[in-house]
This record gives C-alpha cells, structure tokens and sequence, in this order.
C-alpha cells in the first residue's frame, strides 16, 4: 500500500486568495493511501522543502504530491528534495493549483472543489508511479567529422584540441572544401589558400585526428554516445603509406585532358592527380573511369615510373567500421547546376561560367595564373557583367531562399576584375544588395564607389551572342524600367548554393531530417541551431544553408563545443521518461505482435527489431524493442500500439487511466 | 475519330483566317475533329482585364461553361491571347469559389472549373506529336525561328507551358518536321502586340529587332503560334524593312501551316496565299540542310 | 470448377508443394466450412462454388496449421487481401503462403506478392451496394438515433469474440480486450462493456480492414458489426489516400501522416 | 436544484509542451475561465490515447478537451501530425456510433496562447452547458447497471 | 408425483399465457428478432414466435445469467462497506414453450452449481422457475439428442409439457406438484384423455448416431491422441459461441468492476474456447493451443462430468453447432470418436 503525503502550497497569497488551501490538504488527508497532508505558506522555499523531507521520514512516505505551481517551474526542485530524503524523485509528482486554478478562477468553493479535485487525480496517479533511473549511457569519446571543408576542419580541430579523438571523413581525395578553391575572400580581401592551407596541414598532423579522405560514410547505427559508423574507404590505388607523395606519376600519366574538377573544368589534369598543388594528403588517387589501364587493359605507366612501388590496381574499397559518440555533418554545398539557366547559356557559351569558375581564374594558382582571361580565346574581357540571383529568390526555378553569400562575393569579383584589369568596365545586375556583416556593406560600397562597378538593379533575361560578343539583356528597375542590353566579353552567374545531390541520401542514412530544399535542418532554427533532431548528431557550416566562410567556422566551433559538452562526462544522463515494450517469461516473450505499425510513428527511429531465439537459434519471434538511446518520451507509439505492448516510463498507461478515472469519479 | 472543343476567338473568323483554316486541315490528317464551341463569345483580349475584373472573367467563363455544356472537356485555342485570357480565367476561378460562383451568376450558367484549356502547341504536342514522324511527307527542312511571343508562355505561374525565357516546345516540333530549329535571341521578346494599330513606329522597332536577329542567324521561315505576333511581324513588314533600312522577304509561317506542309497538305489548303509577305520557299533537295550549330567563334 | 481445383491441390500436394491445403467444403446442411486438405486423397473433398466467398486467411497465423508446414490456401479476393495486409504487418512473407485463386475462369496459384497485388489492383474492391446503403442509411440518421441503433445491437451482444476470432487481422496474441492493467474494456458483457469492446476493435481495425465481412457473418447474435469498420474505409482512403490489403510493403494509415492533411474539427 | 444551472464536467487532455504551458501563460496572465475544466497533462498529443476518450465519456464527463501544439510546432516534431490522423479517424467512428462529437472540442494552443486558452474553455463550457448532460452514457454506466434491480440477463 | 395426462385445444393457449401473465410476475417465451429467436418477457400471446425450431441462445441465462452481480461495495478511506445481493427476492418466473432438451440442460447445471454446497444465485434463480416445455414435432440435421439420452418429447426437467397432437389439439403432460398449481390456473380449459394417445407418434424423428457410451469410453481414452484433437479443431477459430449458446456450459469468471466510490463483483459466462480461459498470470498457458482446448470442451462434458457427476454434459440440441462460425458440427466429431 502506498503511502502519499500531501503539501499544499499558499504560493504567499497566490494560491491561498482564491483556494481555501488548509480546506484542500485537510480533504486530501481523506483521501485513500494519503498518510500526511499539510499546507505551508512557501513549499519552494528551504523551510517548506525541509517540511517535505522531513514528512517522508516521519510519516515513512513513498510518494509526494506537492499542490502548488505547474509543474514546468518546480517539478525539478521538490523531486530533487524528494530525492535528498532518500526517496525515488520519480514518486513525487506535482498538482497544478496555481496557474490551472487559482490564478483564472475567482475565490470561491468551486476554485477550492477544482483544486482538491486536481489533488485527488494526482494522487491516483502517483500511486501508479514507478520508481525510474535516470538513464546513464556510456560515451565513446571520439567524434566523428564528415567533411573536410572549413567548417569541418575547425570542427575537428576544435574538438581534438580539447582532447578528444577525431576521425574526418572527407569524399574528394584532399581537405579544404570549396574554401580551397577561392582566390581571395570577402571583406577582407586575403589569400583564401593562405589562411586555409595552414589549418589543414595541422589537420594531417594532429595526433587525436584521423583522416580518410577519399572516404564516405556507408552507415550508421546507434545512438547518442553509441554510434557504429560504417566508413567506405574508396580504392586509391595506391599504398599510402609506401607513397611519398614525390609526383612522378602524375607527370608521366598519358591522360592528361581530362577536366579538371578542382579547376571547374577550366584546367586539365591526368588520370592519376593530386587535385590542388597544396592539397592534404599530397598524394595522388587513380581515376578509375578515365585510366588507360582500368579501361583498356594496358597502361600501368604509373606503377612502372613509381621510385617506390606504391601503385596498387588491384586495391579495393575497404569498408571500415568505427564507433563514435557523435557526428558533426559538415558536408557543405553545391553549386547550382549549369543547365538550370538555358536563357542565360550557361553551357552554351563558354564565356559564361559561374561564380567558382571565376574564383579560380582570379586565383594565383588558378589555370591562367590569377590573370583574368575568357575560356573562349584566352582574350582579356574588357567589359564583364556579373549576374546575381543566377536562380536564387526564384520561385519559378524552385529556389525561394536567398543563397546570402552572392551579394558578397559579386562585389569581390568585381573588385578583382578591377585590380586585374584596370581599363575594365564591370557591370552587376541585381535584385538587392544583402550585406549584412562586419564590414561587408563598406565592402560593397567600395567596389561601386573606389572601383567603379556599374550596379544595375533588375533582372536578367537572356543572355545571347551575337558578332562574338554576349547580349546581355535585362531591365533597369531604377531606370523605370528601361530595357538595358550590355555587350559583354564575359558573363559571370552568381549561381544559386544548392545542397548537395547526395544529401538526402546521407540524411537518411544519419537519420536526420531535411528541408525542401535538402539541406539538412536544425533541431531548432534559433535554440538549437547546430543540433539536429538526432542527439548526437551536429551540424555545421553551408550543409545547412548556403552560409560564408566566418559563419561556417563559428557554427563548427559551435557544433565542437556541444560535443566537447557531451565528452565532457563519461556517461550521459536522460530522464527516464522513455517508451518500453513489456517483456514477460517464454513462452510469451512479451504482448508485443511483431506487427511493427510503430516503427514508422516513432519520430526517433527508436523502435528497433528484437529476435527471440531458441536454443538452436531458431527466431522464435520477433518483437519491438525501444532504443533507450533514441527515445525521447513523446509516447507516439504507446497510443497506437493496439495490445499496449508498449508502455511509457512516466505516464503509463495506468497512470493515464487512473488521473481520468479519479478526475471524473468523487 | 477524336472530338475536341475548338474556339476560334475574333482572328480567325478574320485576319488570321489562314490560321483556323490550317489548324483544321492539319488536325484532319490526324483524323481530328475540331467543333467550333456553339454560341461563343469574345475571349475579352483586350485591356478590359485592367478595367473591370469580373467582366473580363465572365466572358471567358461563358465560353468555358459553354464548352462544359456541350461536353467538349479538351478545347482547342489557337489564338496566344485567347488561350491566355481562357487559363487565367480556370486558374482565378479555381483559386476562388466565392468569385467562381460570383461569375456564374452574373452569366447564369453552371461551371465546375474543369475545362482543359490547349493553345496550339499544346494540341499538337497531346494529340498528334506522337504520330507526326511517320506521317511526314516532305520534309520542312528549312532554317527555322521559332517565335513564341509573349502570351504563349506568360505568366509562367499560371500557365505553367515552357520556359518562359527559354522555350523549346514549337523548336521540338519544328525538329519533328524536319526543319532546322535555330538557336536565336528573340525566341519571347514582344513583338510589339497591341501597339500594332496605334503605334507602329513601336512595332518595326521590336518586331525588327525579331526579324533582324532571325535574318542574321541565317532563319529562312519564322514560325508563330499567335494570329497578333504574326500579324506584326508579316502585315507591318514595310514599317519593319524602314526601320531595319533593308527589304527582308523572310515569310512567317504559322507552326500549324509548317506542320502541315510537312505532312503534304498544299500551299492553298494551308492558306499559304494569304499572307503579306509572300511564302516563296526555295526548293531544296530531300536531304537535311546542313546544320548550323551557333554562329558563335568560340564553340568548338 | 470444382474439379480444376481438386486436380490442381492433387498435384501440389503430391509434389509436396505445399503440405497442408485449406479449402472450402460442404458444411451442414449446404453450408460451406474450411476443411484442411493433407493428402491427395482428402482433395476430393474440395469444392468451389458461387457460394464460396469465404476468406481462410485467419487460419493462416493458427500455430497448429503453420505447423503443419507449407500452407496452400483457396483465396478470394478478400484472402488475398488479408495476405497482402499480414505481409504489410511482417506476419507473413513472401513465398511462404501459395494462394490459388480464381482470375476470370482460370485459376491461378502464385505465392509471390508482386503477382498477388497485380492480380488485386485489376479487381474491384467497393464494399457491397447493400452494405453502402445501410451505412448512408446510419449517416442520414440523426446522433441519437445511431446512438440508439448501436445500443440496441451492442445489448445483444454475448461477447462470445467470434468478430475477433474470425477477423484475419485480429491476430494479436494478447488483445487489448484482455488487459487488465489497467482493465480497458469491461470484461462483462453487459451495454458498456459490449460497446467499448465493439468501439475499440473498429477503431484498431481502421485502416487495416480489407471488408470481408467475417465479422458479421460470424456473429452468432447476428450485428452488423462489419459496418463499423466499412464507414472508416472511404474516409481513410479520400483523406489519407490509404486502402488496406493492396499492398504488401504498404504503409499504414495511421502509421504515418502528411504535414497537408486535412482536418475541419481543431480550432 | 432543478433551477440551478447545469454545470458540465469537462476534462482537458493536453500536451506538455505547448497546451500545458498555454494554460500556465493563461493562469500567469490572470484570465479568467470557468472552473468546470480540469487538465490532464500528456508528453505530447500523440501519447493521447482514443481510449481514454472513451473512459472520460463513460465516467461522467459532459465534455472533453484535446488540445496540442500547432502543425510544425509539436516538441517531438511528428507527434500531433500523428494524433491529427488518429482524431479524423476516431472522430468519425464517434459520430457512426452515435456518440455526439460535438461534445469534443479538438483545439491547437500553443504555449503563447494563453488567450486562445481561456477563449477555447469558455467556448467549450458554453457549448457543452447548451448540449446538457451527456444523458446517454449516464444510462448504460457502471453505477446504472448495478442499480438495476435483477439483471437477469 | 405420476404425470397427470390432459388433453387441451390449441386454440386455448393464448387464454392460458394471459392467466399466467396475470399470475406470475415474469412471463418468458420464444419471440423472433429478425434473424434471432430468442427468450425474451412476453406481453401477450403474439409475442411468441408461431414457427421455432429453438431459440438461439439456451435458457440457462434464466438461472445464470451472462452478468450477476454478486457483490456490491463502497469504498471510503478506511471504511469498506459490501454488501450481497439479496437472493431471496428474485421473482417466480415462467418459461412458456422452451424444448425438451433446454428443460433437461438443467440437470447438467444443477449437477454442477448444486453439486457439493449449493450455488445460492443459481439455486435461488432455478427454484423460481416454472418450465412449461413443447415438445418438438421437428428437428434440423443439429439436433442428436436422442444419442445422449434424450428425445424431442423428453419430459425431464418440465412442470408442464405440451404436445401437438390431431384435431389442433395438445396433449397436457403435467409433471410436477409446481406444473399442478400452475394448471390449476387454468383446469377449466383441461379435458380428460379419453383414450390414450400415442405421444411418440407426434414428435420429431430424431435417429440416434452413435452410442453415448462409446463416447464416453473413448473420450476418456484419447486425452493423448494429440492428432485426433488436432485434426477435429484445425478449423476451429478459438471464440466462445458454442459455450455461451449451449444450455450446459456453467464455466464463469469473476471480475470486479469499480471506479473510485463504488464497485462490484461480478460472475460473467466464460469459454473455455478462449485462449485466456487458463492463462497464467507467469505467461504460462497448459492449454496453449486450440486443440487442447476443444480437447478440453470434450472431455469436460463426456469424461469428467459423467465421471464425476454422473451427467452427460451435453443434450444433443446442437446449438453449438449452429452457433459455429465454421461449422464444427459437434454430432459429426462425437460420432468419428464413438467410431474409433
């Protein structure tokens, strides 16, 4: 038989000016199971909190119901006096006579009859109360970086640094994310390559960090604290570790036009490439679809001029698998692809190429050695026209969203193009300047102001060649709409930040959810901005939303310090207000139908699937169980499961029943 | 035998009477019959849409329930502007129960909201793309723009009928006749439209910037989908030639009579005759002309 | 058709095809019973007939028949049904039941889902005119009088769960009725305890009926329980787009949702 | 007692995140509602189980409550998509049975409306008080069964 | 007491039950529900269905009903009060045109609830009751009561039985000193039997099977002819219509029903059919499938109950059977068991 004390708040007049508190604790002493009841001016105040304590061992009390406030405001407090006196803090429950009474009804018996109705129900209820554990999991404490882009590398040094273990997964054979091919960065102007390559060598070299590159997750399973990742390492090719990284093959490679990816198909590399002359690891990775030796049969140039006979054809993927206590996702963002604007003839002409195109044409280490020269004939344009919202704020092309960081970088193109070519005229078509940031509206204003950028506010709406030159026609908002066609030597479209195309693919495979546009999204757009509805598993930088180089970083030194948080025990504590499904003794196993209706509603993933087997390993049955882990507690499931095989710590189903049956029955 | 709704609308009972006539034979060959909706009324295609919003809604809905009424569910319009007016009006309509109830109230006829309403590319490319190939006896194959204008394709929202500045449909079924669809600026900028009466000055400037960019890129036929478009860029081809300073003899053709002399239909039945300036196609072997890809250096 | 039938369960029976077949046959006084067919000799007894629209898929999980071995089973197309929604519920699986069934005139035997739902997707599966009309009757009814329509029908009611027993998708070990911690549905069967009974199994069967009506035919007290389950069907299927029993992996109404679902009741 | 208004039994099955800490917004904003109301707080609408609907019924409530977060805002993300499936389909059982749904007031109240709250329960208590008490269930329940005389059947 | 023979005009019976409808509180009788005969309080004399072969559930609620009552109590904290229904009460009852067998089903219940220490609900109810039972003039392809000792004129457990015979006339078979008082109430419509009139020749035909005995001898020795009850029960879907329609089957299961003030105890039919019926609270079930349950149905009416009680547990009504969802025909399984 429980045994229940009572405590009725006052709250100071809060309760009592309406509530004849002394009249509800005298009834609730009436009440069957109720050993104690009393009621005190401030039970959240230490006295009153003593009051409890000591009733629990005077009156060898179970359970408490404390009558006071809601439960959101002190139900961590008197569970945790419960606690002190040596009770199960999940056997304290909490009656809401304040905000659900005596603050929205007048003094009067019925505001007294409500809130010694409230008693009554809770008190049915915290009989059926259990006593829970809190839930500890252990933490494995290494963490888990996928992509090696700006916000990846600040993430994984962060966390390293605070001395955890890393492992990077990087897809593309070197680090450095598309950071590693700009030329100069906005508002600032410095070397792009200067400030990244440091950070990845100290990547490399980092003892708590692991890096595969040329790597991508296969799967993962787990929870929070507990991941077991999958890791394919693709073929390289090559044995790394006899590699010195020394170029020789690269050199003598007879395939040597294939398009450069690094160079956005501006430059030409060879089938076995390093791609970028700074790029980590500095050594190369054979390409398997434009080989001689992979396609043909015959070749193996590479393997015959290697000094040290690192070349391995007969090399296969290798799956790895590792366990991880969390995942930070840095997998960054693509840019739009070229035949989405067939108006502006992206594709068409070769003298209109993309914003990236043109980074590396401004680049130093770029295919025209930081010069700015048309693809089409090498020429240097004379007038080149910037177009912005190249698909970005577009509903008609299915991109609603600003893609933010354009506005900037037009302005740093156009800058560059001045510097590089002083007798040059750019011009920039735009919808809106968005320059939000430290310096950026300055930033801009100089490349109108200083370098003579003609802004044209309105949009463009095709873009034609004729006589060799680009017609570039839009319409001059500002000028009443006036038609405007510019005769162009080059065109460069700010192309929308799209996601990347196998993002959706890998959120499934996390199980972390996506926005329309498939980016990945955040557990709460403002509190809980690198956390995903997944815990353990952060987000940082443009794989969330198009986002520039410092927003990046400071979201990936966010997402390092939620999981330096998480290391920072070496268990993690949740409430115990998790689902369970029954188990009983064979031949039953549990009520649970194997119907598996719940999976689905769990918005978790934390159903997961149970074999019973006999001796002979025979699946006898297969049930749901509840990843512990997972589980956040919304009991989804329990309401649908039709045996009520499943049961949420918490609120039970005989606690439910109890609160609705003591409600209505008096 | 299939049986679609047809609405002319006023062009083709008149200026563009070549148009009605090639559609009809064309849509024949394909064993097509197209009835003319009974009773039908003016689409509105003016400015009134600007004045008075239900009385340019009612009148395309008469038509439509008119249609609904006669059972013809697909109807056939080849006029740019009365496909445009006739959409617009299914889309308002649809978006707003209260106004599509308003509307049939004031024409005291019932409308569910259901008609499909096919501009002229959009027949073809449901009803007889499919089948156009193997029954292509002469070959168009002939340089060709094709000009799609402004109502064809805008607004895109509504219509939701190709790329609104980069259209392909007419281009695909030019190909199909096996005519050389060039690559060209002008595709969907304004003929000059509504101005054609009182401003012509207007017209030859941006129809002449049409057909100059044509000529240039080496267009031999131009080919409408619009009885307005065509009529700006063929009947005002003398203010045109004035604002271009060189006579330009390039014919524009309506895409129904292109198909049409594809399938071997004569020159009369097609209407040919009627245009102002004169269709006077050069002979041309069987075989493709030779493609012209881009006139642009810089493209390998 | 008979003879098709028997010839065609000889065969699989004596190539151990299957091991145990069930089939219809003639019951007492011309009623058709399920009879369980283990030998080629027992085939005979077999029939089909017009009046052979028995679904046997309830037998299907009965622990002494799958112990049995591999079951054949006479389907019809509510059979079949009740297999595609068992496979949907991982209570069955694929190649592990062979349905024979009859597709215009010729009868057919497939166990793979693919072919099952084919064959489903080319048949009409409507609840009956005179059932439809009985539930536009109910829904023409004001609140009360349905109130005392069903009260009327649940007093007759012995809770014997011949419903539940002859459901197909009734297959849970230990049914919600049967819990008592806390004691859900009255064990009595009195007007309360029949009602919560009868509200609760239509409810756990929405989305998930395949209307063979087993249940009213079954019910000794003659309910026409089934239509409680049947008025949930067109719901389901015009709000959610859902219909049970169509598709082996398909996903269950009430197992997912869509962010644009439609409601007209949430203030 | 005959002349005395009818006051109806209503019971609110509420989740935590958003209607519970609504009708706290309600209480700390000191608007007032009738006392006929009385809360019964869930993890989320999704825990809200069609039976315990039915128990509220058939223990003597006049009225009920269902109140959760907004689409989009649910705490556990999904869990009121899921109860929004759920109630559509009870709802029309309800009705099928004859069991009168306008008795059911089905609500999202967010934790920022702590007017919506108060305007939700006024509503419901006057709607229910219009319907009267819930006379149906008050013949076929527990206490009326065993009252009966001989129940012989 | 010797049966007193009368002879009474058909024509007479609606006259008869308005007596008795002045007379006894409670009058029973067959009334037709749709597709349902079943013993329902009666007006009149057209209440009563003209054409019947039985009703479709037993009369054995009259005596033990679906749901009793058999405790009352309220709870207060430190104050629970019970109380017993008062037996004493319950009014006489007349069952007006039940069958041979579902009179006779008494003996098996009375055998069961009276056997060592009476049953004071049933015993209460049944000593209220007053069987006026018409024997049967027809039978369905159910109906075997003649192989387990019974027949369709079979006066067992009647006070009063009536018999269509010739000329729309019914032979008045009254049976007991209650069946006496009863046709006091209407002696004046009574005439004296003449000549003696051939009862048998005016009932139903109703061929015996097999042999009871045989039954009862092989049921007893087949408790581990695992295959024999496999095969019987492969059909059978495990729900509780036969028990709850047969006029023999007494098994019941107690539950309470409360809310916070008040509560009951309250004696419910049960089925040994159902898979709960012995389910242990452990998750242990003895009777884990269907086979050993319908094992169990059989054995309890012709192996224990003949042993223990010296009844035979079942009347050959073949309710069950009708009742069957699937047609377990009871008469065919008895027969293949007679048979081995």
């Amino acid at each position: 038989m429980a045994r229940v004390g009572v405590f009725v708040c006052h709250c100071g007049e809060n309760i009592s000016a309406t509530v004849d508190c002394e009249k509800v604790a005298k009834e609730s002493g009436d009440l069957n199971s109720v050993v104690f009841s009393t009621d005190y001016k401030y039970m959240c105040s230490d006295p009153g909190q003593t009051l409890i304590k000591e009733a629990i061992k005077e009156h060898k009390l179970d359970r408490v119901v404390v009558a006071a406030c809601s439960p959101r405001m002190h139900e961590p407090t008197f569970r945790k006096a419960c606690s002190e006196a040596g009770m199960n803090p999940y056997l304290c429950e909490m009656a809401n006579i304040r905000e659900h009474c005596s603050w929205v009804h007048p003094k009067s018996e019925e505001t007294t009859a409500k809130a010694g109705d409230l008693v009554r129900t809770i008190v049915e209820k915290v009989k059926k109360n259990k006593p829970l554990q809190a839930i500890k999991v252990p933490i494995t404490k290494t963490a888990i970086v996928i992509g090696g882009g700006v916000a990846g590398i600040q993430s994984a040094l962060d966390i390293a640094n605070c001395g955890h273990k890393v492992i990077m997964v990087e897809k593309q054979p070197s680090i450095g994310g598309h950071m590693s091919q700009l030329s100069e960065t906005f508002p600032t102007l410095d070397c792009s390559q200067c400030i990244l390559t440091p950070r990845m060598v100290e990547v490399a070299q980092h003892p708590n960090i692991t890096l595969y590159t040329y790597a991508e997750i296969e799967s993962v399973d787990g929870f929070i604290g507990n991941f077991k990742v999958k890791i394919r390492r693709k073929s390289k090719s090559l044995d790394e570790n006899l590699c010195t990284g020394c170029g020789l093959c690269t050199t003598k490679c007879p395939k040597k036009k294939i398009p450069n990816e690094f160079e956005r198909g501006l430059g030409n590399r060879t089938a076995i490439y390093v791609p970028f002359p700074q790029a980590v690891p500095n050594k190369p990775v054979i390409d398997r679809e434009n080989c001689n030796y992979y396609q043909k049969g015959t070749c193996k140039v590479c393997e015959k001029v290697c000094p040290v006979q690192a070349i391995r054809f007969d090399q296969e993927d290798q799956i790895i698998e590792v366990e991880a206590g969390a995942l930070v996702v840095c997998t960054g963002f693509d840019v739009l692809k070229p035949n989405f604007f067939p108006e502006y003839g992206y594709g068409k002409y070769k003298d209109v190429i993309d914003g990236l195109q043109f980074e590396r044409l401004a680049s130093a280490s770029g295919p025209t050695k930081g010069e700015i020269r048309r693809p089409s004939d090498g020429e240097i344009p004379k007038k080149i026209v910037f177009i912005a919202c190249a698909g970005s704020r577009d509903p008609a092309k299915g991109i609603e969203y600003c893609s933010k960081i354009c506005c900037m970088y037009t302005a740093k193109h156009a800058m560059l193009y001045k510097h590089k070519v002083h007798d040059g005229t750019p011009y920039v078509f735009y919808m809106d300047i968005r320059a939000g940031g430290k310096m950026y509206e300055e930033f801009v204003r100089r490349a109108i102001v200083e370098d003579d950028t003609k802004y044209i506010r309105g949009r463009v709406s095709t873009v034609f060649e004729r006589n060799g030159k680009l017609i570039v026609r839009g319409a001059d908002t500002l000028m009443g709409a006036q038609p405007v066609e510019i005769e162009a030597d080059m065109v460069v479209l700010a192309s929308a930040g799209v996601s990347n195309p196998d993002s959706e693919e890998l959120a499934q495979r996390l199980h972390v959810s996506y926005d329309a546009y498939k980016f990945f999204a955040e557990a709460h757009p403002k509190l809980k901005p690198v956390e995903t509805n997944t815990a353990g598993i952060f987000l940082a930088g443009a794989c969330q939303a198009p986002k520039d180089i410092p927003e990046s970083v400071a979201a990936a030194s966010g997402a390092a310090v939620k999981v330096a948080a998480l290391f920072s025990n070496s268990e993690l504590t949740r409430e115990p207000v998790v689902a369970e499904v029954n188990r009983q003794a064979p031949p039953v196993f549990s009520t649970c139908t194997g119907c598996f209706l719940c999976e689905k509603v769990c918005p978790y993933q934390a159903i997961e699937r149970e074999e019973i087997k006999d001796r002979n390993g025979n699946v006898i049955k297969t049930l749901a169980r509840i990843n512990k882990g997972l589980c956040q507690g919304c009991g989804t499931c329990v309401a649908l499961c039709r045996v009520k095989a499943i049961d949420l710590h918490g609120f039970s189903n005989q606690q439910m029943y109890s609160e609705v049956m003591a409600l209505l029955n008096f | 035998m299939i049986r679609l709704g047809f609405y002319p609308g006023c062009s083709m009972e008149g200026g563009a009477r070549e148009y009605q006539e090639s559609v009809i034979a064309l849509a024949k060959v394909f064993d097509i019959e197209l009835i003319q909706i009974p009773d039908w009324n003016c689409c509105g295609a003016t400015a009134a849409h600007n004045l008075n919003k239900e009385l340019s809604l009612s009148l395309p809905t008469r038509i439509l329930a008119l249609a609904e009424k006669n059972e013809l569910m697909d109807i056939v319009v080849p006029c740019a502007a009365c496909y445009s007016r006739l959409t617009v009006t299914n889309h308002e309509l649809n978006k707003d129960k209260s106004l599509a109830d308003k509307v049939c109230d004031v024409i005291d006829m019932p409308y569910s909201g259901n008609v499909n309403v096919l501009n002229i590319i959009q027949f073809i490319q449901k009803y007889i793309a499919d089948k156009l190939e193997e029954k292509v006896t002469t070959p168009f194959n002939y340089n060709v723009a094709c000009y799609y204008g402004c109502l064809l394709v805008r607004p895109n929202g509504i219509l939701k009928f190709d790329r609104p500045e980069d259209p392909q449909t007419m281009d695909i079924l030019v190909k199909k006749a096996g005519g050389n669809a060039i690559d060209w600026a002008y595709k969907a900028e304004c003929c000059g439209a509504g101005m054609s009466v009182s401003r012509t000055d207007i017209v030859a400037r941006l129809s002449g910037n049409i057909i100059r960019d044509a000529v240039e890129r080496k267009a031999e036929v131009l080919a409408v989908a619009c009885p307005m478009c065509h009529s700006n860029l063929d009947m005002r081809r003398p203010e045109i030639n004035k604002f271009l300073k060189k006579e330009v003899d390039v014919p524009v053709l309506y895409i129904s009579q292109i198909l049409g002399l594809a399938v071997g239909l004569d020159a009369k039945t097609l209407g040919l005759q009627r245009h102002m300036v004169a269709v006077n196609l050069p002979e041309k072997k069987a075989e493709q002309p030779a493609p012209i890809t881009n006139t642009i250096k810089t493209e390998a | 058709m008979s003879d098709i039938l028997i010839n065609k369960v000889k065969q699989l029976l004596s190539d151990k095809a299957i091991d145990i077949f069930i089939g219809h046959g003639e019951g007492t006084g011309g009623r058709i019973r399920p009879i369980f067919v283990r030998t080629p000799e027992d085939a005979e007894q077999l029939i089909f007939n017009e009046n052979c629209k028995q679904s046997w898929a309830n037998y299907l999980l009965k622990p002494e028949v799958k112990a049995a071995g591999k079951i054949g089973m006479m389907a019809t197309k509510h059979a079949l049904r009740a297999m595609m929604q068992l496979a949907s519920e991982f209570q069955i699986k694929d190649n592990e039941v062979l349905a024979l069934y009859w597709d215009n005139n010729e009868l057919k035997s497939s166990a793979d889902f693919k072919e099952i739902e084919a064959y489903l997707a080319s048949q009409n599966h409507d609840i009956l005119p005179h059932e439809q009309e009985m539930i536009d009757k109910l829904n023409a009814m004001t609140t009360q009088e349905r109130w005392d329509f069903w009260q009327k029908e649940y007093e007759k009611c012995i809770k014997c769960y011949a419903c539940r027993s002859a459901c197909p998708m009734c297959y849970c070990h230990h049914c919600a009725a049967e819990g008592n911690q806390p004691q859900w549905i009255p064990v009595a069967s009195h007007q309360l305890g029949n009602m919560d009974w009868h509200l609760m199994r239509a409810m756990h069967l929405s989305g998930r009926c395949i209307n063979c009506g087993a249940c009213a035919k079954v019910c000794p007290m003659h309910i026409p329980l089934n239509l409680l389950t049947y008025n949930l069907i067109t719901p389901i299927q015009q709000e959610f787009g859902a219909i049970a029993g169509m598709k082996h992996d398909a996903t269950y109404a009430l197992s997912t949702f869509k962010t644009e679902d439609k409601e007209n009741f949430i203030l | 007692m005959e002349n005395q208004e009818f006051e109806p039994k209503i019971v609110a099955f509420v989740c935590n995140w958003c209607t519970y800490a609504g009708a706290d917004l309600t209480g700390t904003s000191r608007i007032k509602y009738g006392a006929n109301v009385k809360i019964i707080r869930f993890p989320c609408t999704g825990r809200i189980d069609f039976m315990l609907l039915m128990k509220a019924f058939e223990n003597g409530a006049d009225g009920i409550i269902i109140s959760g977060c907004h689409p989009n805002d649910c705490h556990y993300s999904t869990g009121n998509f899921h109860a929004r499936r759920r109630w559509v389909v009870f709802r029309n059982l309800l009705n099928f049975s004859g069991i009168d749904t306008e008795r059911i007031q089905f609500s999202w109240v967010s934790a920022a409306e702590g007017f919506k709250w108060a305007d939700v329960v006024n509503n419901t208590i006057e709607k229910v008080r219009a319907l009267g008490p819930y006379e149906n269930y008050k013949k076929i329940n527990v206490p009326t069964l065993f009252a009966k005389e001989d129940n012989n059947e | 007491m010797e049966p007193i023979i009368k002879i009474i005009k058909s024509a007479s019976l609606a006259t008869i039950v308005d007596k008795l409808k002045g007379r006894y509180p409670r009058l029973y009788a067959p009334v037709k529900k749709q597709e349902l005969v079943e013993l329902e309080v009666i007006n009149g004399f057209n209440d009563i269905a003209q054409d019947y072969l039985l009703t479709t559930q037993s009369v054995k609620k009259l005596a033990f009903p679906r749901v009793e009552k058999i405790l009352d109590y309220t709870l207060q904290k430190g104050n629970i009060q019970q109380q017993s229904p008062d037996t004493s009460n319950f009014p006489e009852t007349v069952l007006f045109g039940i069958r041979p067998c579902d009179a006779s089903g008494f003996r098996s219940l009375t055998a069961i609830f009276n056997g060592d220490k009476p049953d004071e609900f049933y015993k209460s109810r049944y000593e209220k009751l007053i069987i006026i039972s018409f024997a049967c003039n027809k039978a369905d392809a159910y109906c075997f009561c003649t192989s387990v000792g019974g027949n369709p004129g079979n006066t067992e457990g009647s006070d009063i039985q009536f018999t269509p015979v010739d000329n729309d006339e019914m032979l008045v078979e009254i049976l007991t000193e209650k069946g006496k008082a009863v046709a006091d109430l209407f002696s004046d419509l009574l005439s004296d039997c003449d000549k003696p009139v051939d009862k048998q020749a005016y009932l139903a035909n109703v061929p015996v099977v097999f042999d009871v005995n045989k039954v009862i001898d092989n049921t007893t020795k087949s408790f581990n002819n695992e295959m024999l009850w496999i095969n019987q029960s492969l059909r059978c879907i495990g729900c509780g219509a036969c028990a709850f329609v047969c006029p023999t089957c007494a098994c019941f299961d107690i539950q309470d029903e409360q809310n916070m003030k008040q509560g009951a105890r309250l004696r419910l039919w049960d089925s040994c059919g159902f898979s709960l019926f012995t389910l242990h609270t452990s998750g242990h079930n003895p009777r884990h499938i269907q086979s050993h349950r319908w094992r169990q149905r059989l054995m309890h009416k012709f192996s224990y109950m003949p042993e223990q009680l010296k009844v035979v547990g079942c009347e050959g009504c073949g309710r069950c059977s009708r009742a069957c969802p699937v047609d377990m025909n009871i008469k065919e399984h008895l027969l293949q068991i007679a048979e081995l």
